[in-house]
């Protein structure tokens, strides 16, 4: 019964998933740069400061944001803090365990995390109290609930959205509750290498046949905020130079979409 | 367990309007991971949970018996699911309340249709609003029910507890944090018989027997709307 | 060699205990509500502020108090601490391991913390040196040196018994050392489910043949202050009832002729 | 990643001296570690990292694939290698590091020619001054080939990134800390592949154009400087 | 380990009353844990320790020799055993403690009479006065004869140190928090051979003489209370 | 492959190295008493405060030491601290594993910091910065990169040989950078039981032929400073203090010849 996420799925599914993108159609009728169906559901947890579910086809993530009063970093006194973790809960598949976190979940928030961090969605020169002794820290919390592939994206999206409507508790500490100010909307673009072609979103069968995995985050800027080359595989320069444009291309389409 | 916080006021309401023997409202969903082999997700007041379940051959472990089904429970809290933020990773209370709800679901499951098979039920509470160690377990017996597990009956609970004093159903969170005791209990609906049951505070035995008898009610409603959620998918084996 | 101390012992054994007990004796001789032996050594470890060896028949603990100074909790900064916390020796039984505490001993922990905690056993109001800054921390813990069933009930006598005997040591800090201030004194009772009947203080073998164990706490108000379930088993609403009421008689006795 | 430190001056040359697209020195030496299968020392700038290879049967776990090898990199600072002491033990960033390294060496071996083999590729950083990631595995395929292990290619990494807005090759500490970005990049010299790549920072279309022909010109160099080191010792596969 | 507490007054005699070369009583007590295999329970001035043995089939791992049996020896501290209160679970001194103490007893007991063997020794300080060490291995060699196995002769060890610059036998807490040397040692009394020393301090050759023959000297009362302890239970093997 | 470090060796060379050492002379050539190579890099690591790389035969150790400012322990407010760690780390040993460290490294860790800090290298009452509140903390971190035996001594000469190059930064914290003032120069000679023989700096070969280790640290007093008997294995009084000798001419001779 378990089967592993990397697993090779049997032959003759590999053979039909990648014929039919050869021929530019994928085998639930996408083409190569459209993205499953999304569904984001903000404030899904009124209690926490800000949140959302995102449902990337059968890919459910929940994102949920607490913000705490703290002491800064000593090497950053003037700076609030953001931190992110993805926790791919063992719900989510029969091969993902309890217990501290796999190498695979640290480099998804890893990722996520340099994408939101450095497009500056969060301004943390403002989230400072009293500087060097009191600051806001942003604590951004996914759960994985269900995996079919495509787990970036999914966070990404639900971390931006639950930043989008967080509101910053100070009324809890004899201030008054205010907007977190969110400067960027980010969005994380992952293709697959799948025989030749680099096809997007792709899901759990898609990443099971692919040969490495490319994300590019980029803002309303478009520029590179975070890239990340991942899995065993290798790319041209030229496959990363499309995969550039196609995050630029789809990426826009679904800030426009789905965080406007 | 005590504070001066008035809690029910003077026309007999408390703080969310509810009479003393009343329930928040509970919603249920099955079929919600579609990973996994039964899922539900169960809404009880603020209370978000999300439970799913897979059956999978037992790992041997020299120690343990193989001729029935062992039964995993593990209760997890998101860390944005209370007030201040949780770090991920269980600790002593979610440790204990995992162990009583796997004892509970497997006073109701048929493990030994089951040999050499292990039945893990993953809870993540999502949002936490008092009462979460009830309704886990009870969207946790929808789940296993869910992935076609051999159950002699579905486990449904109820929690009661004393807020100013007096008896109420179902504490909301600032009775849990401010009364004077807390009564989580589970039972198997069909024989009325406990498979959960724990109490601390302070509880006379007539508080007992006022408790009891308020969940032994609102757990047939309870019941019902398990079995709801669950429709056609759960026919009770002819069992024990 | 390793025998799990919930295995089922042999069919024979089995049998003999529930025949025996279906007849309103147990095999070593008790009627279904006694206790076996109870032997208390009040200040085991004189270097501990408060301590007991309790020897429930064979199942033999030490209780040992560490009364500190430390900080309060933030959420209760006018309330002294209180911590217990059972270990399960690896030397107490064969499958006992040594590492992390199992889910049965947090468990026991946990039921032994609350009938002491909620009788008010210690008044923590009455453990502040200086509000929101400065506190007695009381540490009880409790050495579980060999198991021979009913742990609760053993470490519920060692526990209240070392505190009965504590000595907050305020002259290491400066003050004037001063009895702890102990308010009740609480007893557990612990049930097995034998057949169709109830017995007090099972010992190892009669937990092995039991569908579920129950355990009651009062104090001298005979309420109920903690109350457990455990293991796998049923009982009748009934059956809780009369493990109520078998709490507060014997819990009555025991505590007249072993905590006065 | 911003500061009011001028990290290019007037001359446009920069901190320490180099032209923006100005390598730091490297040498690398192998056969270091005599109870190891294959390793190799490389100072790079300042940075000193040992590498570390041992060849074994690998320990099957159910969900495995058994047909070829498995490569397991772990990256690992020493107490006194930074500016602040680092405690032991592996953290998210040192694990993420291992991550990306497996998989770049990955994608180098003829794992198919290895079935039920581990490689496991011990990188120790002695000394840190920024671009540890990229020396590592630059250093720990040399030490794979010296182990004898069938390669399709040595693998060869570079960092770029943006000081004062400006891309440079091969940041400096002050540069990482303080500059635009961070561009660490790894390729397989023969086909030009890519098998690593990060970005973090601020990156045009443009400047990462700039920032990968730059790399790829300097990769040539540290191309031969792997190739002597390993002199005799490697012989390339005739595969792929 | 220096300090301005006079531990030797005029007299000559230690704070505690003691001569120089005096011991604090000890009492050892065996079959004190029913469920073990082999048990003793020492107490030595304030320690109090028990220990507890059990022989089991060693669980085998690759590098591990099965010809002869494994002793491991745990050694560990209540909570309430020392001044400040101890956290659960294992340090680096508990840890050395444990392998030495394991290396002690390995020398004494004959392992290759006990193939594919575990010997566990779980030693539980409950009261710790200065030596406990010491007091652990000497309990723990009893206890083991207890547990019936085979052994060429009984551990026995001693401790001696330096208070106020003078040698002294088996130091106190005062001595050893306050003293110049602490030197634990543990012999086979048949042949006088030495299987535990340790020193940390400050020891001339001239001390280290003095120190030990002041030991041997103990030693052979140590070791006379072991034997009583086990009485007839323990009966020494035509061994070596 | 994996061969453990504890490991027998084969019976023909195991006999071989006993047949050599009864007759006074080790395979590789060396007298009982010889050390194998000695090389010292220092400063081998210029961005720590001090370091040294030390050969010994195939052993290679690298030493590097920081000092940062810290708070003193609560019961001794007037004193620097020293800690000491030795990390087994996987590549120097085929069976060596990553993790925590085993009882082994914690074994070498805690005899090498006895022999320096009983010698009194370090004077910590001199490294205090304000009394109760800021003190220097001296970390000793010692990487064993490839295991050829005797981890012990050539990591004392290691972190001897560090310690005499290290600075203090002070100016980081707004002082004067000083030196570390050094006050001893311990050795440590380390023999094996081999046969009836004691050896000196047993290699790998001969640690897995002894019987028993023993270890004797002194300073330039030709006190012993700290003493192991490691292993398992005996010796007699007389071997103690053969062995006790020993160090003490071998011990002035490495201490002339590579610490002045």
């Amino acid at each position: 019964m378990p089967m592993d996420s990397n697993a090779v799925i049997s032959e003759i599914k590999k053979g039909f998933i990648l014929d039919s993108i050869k021929k530019g159609k994928r085998i639930d009728g996408r083409s190569l740069t459209d993205f499953r169906e999304i569904k984001i559901t903000e404030n899904f947890i009124p209690k926490a400061c800000g949140s959302a579910m995102v449902e990337l086809g059968k890919t459910k993530v929940v994102a949920g944001i607490k913000i705490e009063e703290g002491t800064p970093f000593p090497d950053s006194p003037e700076s609030g803090v953001m931190a992110l973790n993805i926790e791919l809960l063992p719900m989510a598949f029969p091969t993902f365990e309890s217990g501290p976190p796999s190498e695979q979940a640290i480099e998804y928030s890893r990722v996520v995390d340099r994408g939101i961090r450095e497009s500056n969605v969060i301004d943390t020169s403002k989230l400072v109290i009293e500087p060097g002794e009191k600051v806001w820290m942003v604590y951004i919390d996914i759960d994985v609930l269900n995996y079919d592939g495509n787990i970036i994206d999914a966070c990404t999206l639900a971390a931006v959205s639950a930043l989008k409507n967080a509101i910053v508790p100070a009324s809890k500490y004899g201030g008054e509750d205010f907007k977190l100010p969110v400067n960027a909307l980010p969005v994380s673009v992952t293709m697959a290498k799948i025989g030749d072609e680099l096809v997007c979103d792709p899901d759990l069968e898609e990443e099971q046949v692919s040969n490495g995995r490319i994300t590019v985050t980029m803002a309303e800027d478009n520029h590179i905020h975070a890239m990340q080359k991942g899995d065993v595989g290798e790319f041209s320069l030229d496959e990363i130079r499309k995969a550039i444009k196609t995050s630029s291309d789809i990426g826009s389409k679904i800030r426009e979409k789905y965080l406007r | 367990m005590e504070g001066n916080i008035k809690l029910i006021n003077d026309d007999g309401l408390r703080l969310d309007g509810r009479a003393f023997n009343e329930m928040r409202p509970i919603k249920i969903q099955t079929g919600v991971i579609e990973k996994a082999d039964g899922s539900a997700f169960i809404e009880w007041g603020a209370n978000k949970i999300i439970v799913a379940v897979y059956v999978r051959e037992a790992y041997p472990k020299h120690t343990q018996n193989m001729d029935r089904a062992i039964v995993k429970a593990r209760y997890n809290m998101a860390g944005f699911s209370v007030e201040e933020r949780k770090r991920p990773g269980p600790d002593r209370r979610t440790m204990e309340i995992s162990k009583v709800v796997s004892e509970a679901l497997s006073s109701a499951i048929i493990l030994e249709k089951l040999p050499r098979v292990e039945i893990d039920v993953f809870i993540e509470v999502l949002e936490a609003d008092a009462g979460t160690r009830i309704a886990s377990l009870t969207a946790s017996s929808v789940a296993v029910a869910d992935a076609g597990v051999p159950m002699r009956d579905l486990v449904v609970g109820c929690t009661a507890g004393k807020a100013d004093g007096r008896v109420v159903l179902d504490l909301s969170k600032d009775e849990d944090n401010y009364g004077q005791a807390d009564i989580p209990m589970a039972i198997l609906p069909r024989t009325g018989k406990v498979v959960l049951l724990q109490i601390d505070g302070d509880v006379s035995e007539e508080e007992f027997d006022q408790a009891t008898s308020m969940m032994m009610n609102a757990m047939k409603d309870i019941s019902k709307i398990q079995r709801d959620a669950l429709m056609s998918k759960y026919s009770i084996e002819d069992g024990e």
